[in-house]
């Protein structure tokens, strides 16, 4: 189920977040997490047999059953948050690999 | 004046303000200047964005809590902005962006708005940190404030999912008519981890110390003031809106608060660097505007924020200006004060105003703290605070010593640096002698809280 | 042994999460919700601030809001103020990598020297991808999509460009200027929104008949805006990330 | 000056008219000091006579005071110690760092003391409390010593916030802060708590067991004279608070039958015999006359609070008594310290010796202050000490009895030693040529102080009589004086008959004194051992170890307090390590671990 899924990512993330020491590995584990979180919410909005809410020539009325659009609205602005973290987020990272020639945490001798 | 453009505003003059260079910082003074100048001028209520009322569209927010709010963190901003502008010029666009944040994250009625805003003021957050030059730090920060944020989008969803609404005062009604309160508990505390990355609680705020120790006088008044200042005050009054205290909760909440001030306070007295002192004192005292939030006590938890917030500007400005050339160990800095009165003057008030002592507003703040949480007879709240009280003169005690004892140390201090942080101290002693603003201050504020949530007694 | 625990940990808590939401009698089960106790069938019935006789498709004229894709009305409309900020978002994180890498002017060098098959392919390429940005972001309102997808699009048309020309690198300064007046224009509909209606970012466009390409006041506008704005940022930020390490 | 408020004011701004002053002249900025704290004392003195105090208030905001007999008592006392002390200050110009800062500090302690003791509301108290310790803080650094003086902060602030919780307590329990209204009503669920932190905070102040470890570190490196200050002045105030809580409070808890004395009570009594014990023997072990006294100071304090603990007319009066006769000595004590380290440059005894030679006046008035300082006849000391034994004794307080002789036989002990080290002897050769009998100012301070040290042991019924006003006005009965004696529970005692009888003593003492052979000179370091050279003759000076044997019974013992407070500062700073270490790193891991450990704890009780 997605709901499963969803936690199932998100806990993932938190796992490379937990056991991760690398840079853009920590990057790729906070983005699992986005992406998990996402998926939950979008499990939030789905009703069973429900349309997609887009009028159509298909689905003309509001009388018909839909899924929940506002879930969706949100997970488009967490997405594009999320890509403007992880932008800088790598940002920072190239930053760092300059600074210590190396993407991993332990070898970079700070406490 | 309609409120909506103190976000307007600042957002449209950034995204000019990549067009040119030079203008860029007049903009950027311009813009802070304008909202608080268009401060005196706002009304109390609603402002709807984009026409639909609520709970279907976002709206603004405007109540004398609020409004005392922005003028702390605006005044506090362009204080900071003033004297750095012309050391970060380059920096204008991120700050006319976070000032855009600040503002959006203190005044939206809504929840999913507040996140937006809170990852707009994060990210110029970041990247002011990025001018301590230490792009570790910034990067753990920046992993420690998304992990924060998606905890909290987390618990707003399933606050969603559960009420079917993203309104703060539709969801605050509707989660004050339920009769068992158990199932909101797993969301508020995934919201109050969330936030309690950025209001540097205690487990979750390993981000601080890199950031503030190599803090320089932008991204230290920055982040320990202003930024301190309106997170505090946004999750505060979500707290106090919309949070109930139940059951196990009650117990994280208040370890977790307990252990913010008590440890905060013993690793600022243990530490020997002025920076790392000042850093953990703030980790205790955002923990003490927290554990007054949360008692309930609103107004002097706002008050005490404002104080806090004016201390650690004065105090944060000055160190970071003092060590920027032989670091900030206590004994390198020792007696920096012996050619500049006027600047060990403003950092002898705003230390003594966080301890807490006569003449200074933190004494009349953390007085009536007491005095009602005595009226409560909250004691673990009263003996955490005293104690602390007690810790921090003696580090404050410590460095103050120091700091003036006479020695061959010549810094010297901007004479515009000298000039704001002056007229800074003496707005500590104002509001420590004459009550009356305060109070008819705090009264107008309470009038205007609309207290959803429920507090409890620790 | 600590990624065993670190594994047990998440998993455990994941677990215990599932396990209090299902105890949960306000949580809705997977499929279960009901739209008719959330904000949402408001969105779908396009009743939040006045009455209607239902909404039909190709029929229906200026609902309060008029776009057929109701997340479209959603972002665009009923809270487009987030979409506002989720603009910043992009805005500021474009502008920060270009702060945080924005010193070296090289562009990276590429492993291979692109030849003239590859020129004119990506050109070609490049046309049929910014159309498809173009239309998507145009037709946010009536289908999937939208401006950040559409900008998404056109950044990658840009990639394919930058790729396959040296020389293109010293076109990109356009970008920025097209990034800020986009913006600027976002605000200044707002304002206008403002100065009509009473209400920042407000539609004060005629919503048209529900279904058609030139309805939705002004939410095309606001896309091609932020397909336009999104493209831009989304190439800046590749432009950046291209560019040498240091020197 | 009949006004409080303007006593107040116009002190504060001679201090900052002397602050600015010292830029022009120092010497007359010292003499602004002398005259701004005679005139506080004269007003104090007769207006406190007469009765004639102006308690209204117009010019400060929140501020209101009131008098009693008690705040008068107290006041005269340390303005009088302010006074004397004052007349040292243009002595001691050169060696402060910063001459002008302490004149200010000077009369700003001042006019906050006068602050503590005369208002009638608790936060008003509060604040000057903290203004005294702030302003006195920066007084002891001007000698050089910073950890003095955070150490004098960090007993000073834990006295104080636990008067702040004490004075919120009282304000919840009765619902104002005016003291005598807010003391009248301490009953409920919250007296005893209020009692231990006012006990706390009064004893914090002046420096009882176990809160004593800041006295000898502030009293030895403090200005020399400035020392007196605080012994004498500023230690008192932890006196009056006790005298608050112990005596203006009604007795809190179950009552311990056999002794008819409340637990809490005998408790404080307790702690006060603990504190004379460790006083007097931590006195014993001293090498430097300052901390000596600052010992000697310790163990006074445990004679208040027995006297007042014990809540009767005799006890009460003894503990009052004492209060001025013990200012009076260990001023006296600390200005003759003074004056010789003035000169010398160090307070040490093994490095002093045969001052008596040049400095014979001083001598005398040492002698005179640790006569009464042991409480032997006929100094002001010995009628405290009377007073407080009868009270004692009569209650059957075995172990505390113990202990108040302990520490009588103790001082003994130890006040001889400095007068034999520093000025008995012979001359040491580096200081024969300098050394000169101090200045007029200095000396006629240390007179005034002798002569009342004397008067006060003689001829004490007058004193007493003003005391019996502050203890009926307390709520307690009047002890029975005639004029020339007093009534304590087994006997009248005599002052004037015992002081005749010791002069005769004295008298036929100093006869055979005269009429006995001289005895021979030797040269101080004249050692000689059989057949080795000794490299550090300085340790054959025979004050160095002087109680060495008696000394080795208890050293493992004597410094318990100090141990548990260095074990809890390292405990402190080891819990900091730990957090810092858990947490404040460079692992973006710790958050998301926290985050995971929190939920699992709260999720687990959905299963658990």
């Amino acid at each position: 189920m997605l709901q499963i899924a969803g936690l199932l990512l998100m806990m993932l993330g938190l796992y490379g977040l937990l056991t991760n020491r690398n840079v853009i590995k920590i990057i790729l584990a906070l983005n699992i997490l986005e992406i998990g979180l996402n998926i939950f919410i979008i499990s939030i909005g789905f009703v069973r047999g429900g349309e997609a809410p887009i009028f159509s020539s298909e689905t003309t009325s509001n009388a018909l059953v839909y899924v929940d659009p506002l879930p969706q609205a949100l997970v488009l602005t967490a997405i594009v948050i999320g890509v403007g973290t992880t932008a800088l987020g790598l940002a920072f990272a190239k930053q760092i690999y300059a600074k210590y020639h190396t993407f991993e945490l332990d070898e970079m001798g700070e406490e | 004046m309609n409120i909506a453009l103190f976000v307007a505003i600042p957002l449209g003059f950034a995204f000019i303000s990549i067009l040119h260079k030079k203008l860029a910082p007049i903009l950027l003074i311009a813009a802070s200047l304008f909202i608080i100048v268009g401060l005196s001028f706002v009304q109390n209520g609603e402002t709807v964005i984009g026409g639909f009322e609520a709970p279907y569209g976002i709206h603004l927010l405007m109540d004398s809590y609020r409004l005392t709010a922005l003028y702390i963190v605006n005044i506090l901003f362009l204080s900071v902005v003033l004297l750095n502008i012309r050391k970060y010029h380059q920096m204008s666009t991120v700050l006319l962006i976070s000032l855009t944040g600040l503002n959006g994250l203190i005044m939206t009625g809504d929840l999913f708005n507040l996140f937006v805003f809170l990852e707009i003021s994060g990210i110029s957050a970041y990247l002011i940190t990025s001018t301590n030059k230490n792009p570790l730090a910034s990067f753990q920060y920046l992993v420690a404030g998304t992990v924060g944020s998606s905890l909290y989008l987390f618990g707003l969803i399933l606050l969603y999912a559960m009420f079917g609404s993203l309104n703060l005062a539709d969801l605050s009604m509707q989660v004050s008519q339920l009769t068992d309160k158990t199932p909101v508990l797993l969301p508020f505390l995934l919201m109050f981890l969330g936030l309690g990355v950025e209001v540097k609680l205690l487990p979750l705020n390993s981000w601080v110390k890199g950031i503030l120790k190599d803090a320089n006088t932008l991204s230290g008044p920055m982040i320990a003031s202003v930024y301190a200042a309106a997170m505090s005050l946004v999750f505060g009054r979500i707290l106090i809106d919309l949070f109930v205290f139940e059951g196990r909760f009650i117990v994280i909440v208040s370890t977790i608060l307990l252990v913010s001030i008590l440890a905060g306070e013993a690793m600022a007295y243990q530490s020997k660097n002025v920076k790392e002192i000042l850093l953990y004192s703030s980790v205790a005292q955002a923990g003490l505007v927290v554990l007054l939030f949360v008692s309930g006590l609103a107004s002097w938890a706002l008050f005490m924020v404002m104080a806090n917030a004016i201390s650690k500007m004065i105090l944060f400005t000055i160190i970071a200006s003092a060590s920027e050339e032989n670091g900030d160990d206590i004994t390198v800095l020792q007696g920096i004060f012996t050619n500049n009165k006027l600047i060990g003057f403003s950092f002898t008030i705003a230390s003594l105003s966080v301890i807490g002592l006569p003449l200074f507003m933190g004494f009349v703040v953390k007085m009536n703290a007491l005095n009602h949480l005595f009226g409560e007879q909250m004691f673990l709240a009263i003996i955490a605070i005293l104690l602390a009280s007690v810790v921090e003169g003696i580090y404050f005690v410590r460095l103050l010593l120091h700091l003036w004892t006479p020695s061959e140390t010549t810094v010297t201090f901007d004479i515009r640096m000298k000039a704001v942080l002056f007229a800074l101290a003496v707005m500590l002693i104002v509001f420590g002698i004459t009550v009356e603003p305060i109070e008819s201050l705090k009264d107008t504020i309470e009038i205007g809280l609309n207290v959803g949530g429920t507090s409890w007694r620790i | 042994m600590k990624k065993v625990l670190a594994l047990v940990f998440v998993l455990v808590l994941g677990a215990l999460i599932m396990n209090h939401l299902n105890d949960n009698n306000l949580f809705a089960g997977f499929g279960d919700a009901m739209l008719e106790n959330r904000v949402s069938q408001s969105y779908i019935d396009r009743d939040a601030t006045e009455n209607n006789d239902g909404v039909v498709f190709d029929e229906s004229l200026d609902l309060e809001s008029g776009a057929a894709n109701t997340v479209t009305a959603i972002v665009a409309d009923y809270r487009s103020f987030d979409t506002l900020g989720e603009v910043t978002v992009l805005f500021i994180s474009s502008f920060g990598v270009a702060l945080l890498l924005g010193q070296s002017k090289k562009r990276i060098a590429l492993e291979f020297k692109p030849n003239f098959m590859l020129k004119i392919g990506s050109r070609a390429l490049f046309a049929v991808i910014l159309m498809t940005g173009v239309f998507v972001s145009i037709h946010g309102h009536l289908t999937p999509g939208g401006g950040f997808p559409g900008g998404a699009m056109i950044a990658s048309s840009m990639l394919l460009l930058y790729l396959a020309d040296d020389e293109f690198r010293a076109k990109m300064r356009g970008f920025k200027i097209l990034e800020s007046v986009m913006g600027v224009f976002y605000i200044i509909l707002g304002l206008a929104g403002l100065m009509i209606t009473g209400f920042f970012l407000e539609n004060f466009l005629d919503n048209g008949a529900l279904g058609t390409l030139f309805s939705a006041g002004m939410i095309p506008i606001v896309y091609i805006i932020i397909g336009l704005k999104v493209g831009s940022e989304i190439s800046s930020v590749i432009d950046h990330f291209l560019s040498e390490e240091g020197a | 000056m009949a006004n409080i408020e303007l006593l107040i004011l116009i002190t504060l701004s001679l201090g900052l008219l002397s602050y600015v002053l010292y830029h022009f002249s120092p010497r007359l900025s010292s003499a602004l000091t002398i005259l701004g704290s005679f005139f506080v004392f004269g007003s104090v003195l007769y207006h406190g006579y007469i009765g004639s105090f102006d308690v209204s208030s117009t010019l400060l905001p929140y501020v209101s005071f009131s008098s009693s007999a008690l705040s008068i008592f107290f006041a005269v006392i340390i303005t009088f110690t302010y006074a004397m002390v004052s007349l040292f200050n243009p002595y001691f110009l050169k060696t402060h760092k910063a001459g002008n800062v302490h004149n200010l500090l000077f009369l700003s302690t001042l006019a906050f003391v006068l602050g503590v003791l005369f208002t009638n509301h608790f936060m008003t108290m509060f604040f000057f409390f903290e203004a005294v310790v702030w302003t006195s803080l920066f007084m002891i650094p001007l000698k050089g010593s910073k950890s003095a003086a955070i150490m004098y902060y960090r007993f000073s602030a834990f006295g104080s916030f636990a008067l702040l919780g004490a004075i919120f307590l009282l304000k919840a329990n009765s619902g104002t802060f005016l003291i005598t209204e807010s003391l009248a009503v301490v009953d409920g669920a919250h007296q005893l708590v209020i009692f231990i932190l006012l006990v706390v905070a009064g004893m914090a102040k002046l420096g009882a067991f176990p809160f004593h470890i800041w006295l000898p570190e502030v009293l030895g490196k403090a200005p020399d004279h400035t020392s007196a200050l605080f012994s004498g002045g500023l230690e008192k105030l932890g006196a009056f608070i006790i005298v608050f809580a112990l005596v203006r409070v009604a007795p809190v808890g179950a009552t311990f039958a056999a002794i008819d004395l409340a637990w809490s009570r005998y408790a404080v009594a307790i702690l006060g015999a603990l504190t004379i014990v460790f006083g007097t023997l931590m006195a014993i072990r001293q090498d430097d006359a300052k901390k000596l006294l600052a010992y000697s100071s310790m163990s006074n304090g445990g004679y208040m609070l027995v006297a007042f603990s014990l809540m009767n007319s005799i006890s009460v009066m003894g503990g009052l008594y004492h209060v001025l006769a013990h200012a009076l000595a260990s001023v006296a004590a600390f200005l003759a310290i003074a004056a010789v380290a003035r000169q010398t440059n160090t307070t040490k005894m093994s490095e002093l010796g045969g001052m008596i030679h040049k400095m014979p006046i001083t001598y005398m008035v040492y002698l005179i202050a640790i006569i009464s300082m042991a409480g032997i006849p006929p100094m002001g000391g010995f009628i405290s000490k009377w007073l407080i034994f009868q009270a004692v004794i009569n209650k059957g307080l075995i172990f505390v009895a113990v202990a108040v002789f302990f520490g009588s036989v103790g001082s003994f002990l130890y006040v001889f030693r400095p007068l034999a080290a520093l000025f008995l002897g012979q001359e040491l050769p580096q200081y024969k040529k300098t050394l000169k009998e101090a200045p007029s100012l200095m000396l006629l301070a240390m007179l005034i102080l002798s002569v009342l040290n004397i008067f006060t042991g003689v001829f004490p019924t007058p004193i007493l009589k003003v005391i019996n006003t502050v203890i009926v006005e307390m709520g307690m009965n009047e002890v029975v004086l005639t004029t020339f004696t007093i009534e304590g529970f087994n006997g009248l005692l005599h002052p004037g008959l015992i002081a005749l009888v010791f002069m005769v003593g004295v008298f036929v003492a100093f006869v055979i004194f005269i009429s006995l052979k001289k005895s021979k000179k030797v040269g101080l370091m004249d050692t000689y051992t059989a057949g080795n050279f000794i490299y550090t003759e300085e340790l054959m000076h025979y004050s160095v170890d002087f109680y060495a044997p008696l000394e080795r019974l208890y050293e493992k013992y004597i410094d318990i307090a100090r141990n548990v407070y260095r074990s809890l500062d390292h405990k402190i700073k080891e819990f900091a390590r730990l957090i810092k270490y858990f947490i404040f790193t460079y692992k973006p891991e710790i958050t998301a671990f926290w985050v995971v450990l929190i939920l699992i704890l709260f999720l687990w009780g959905d299963i658990a």
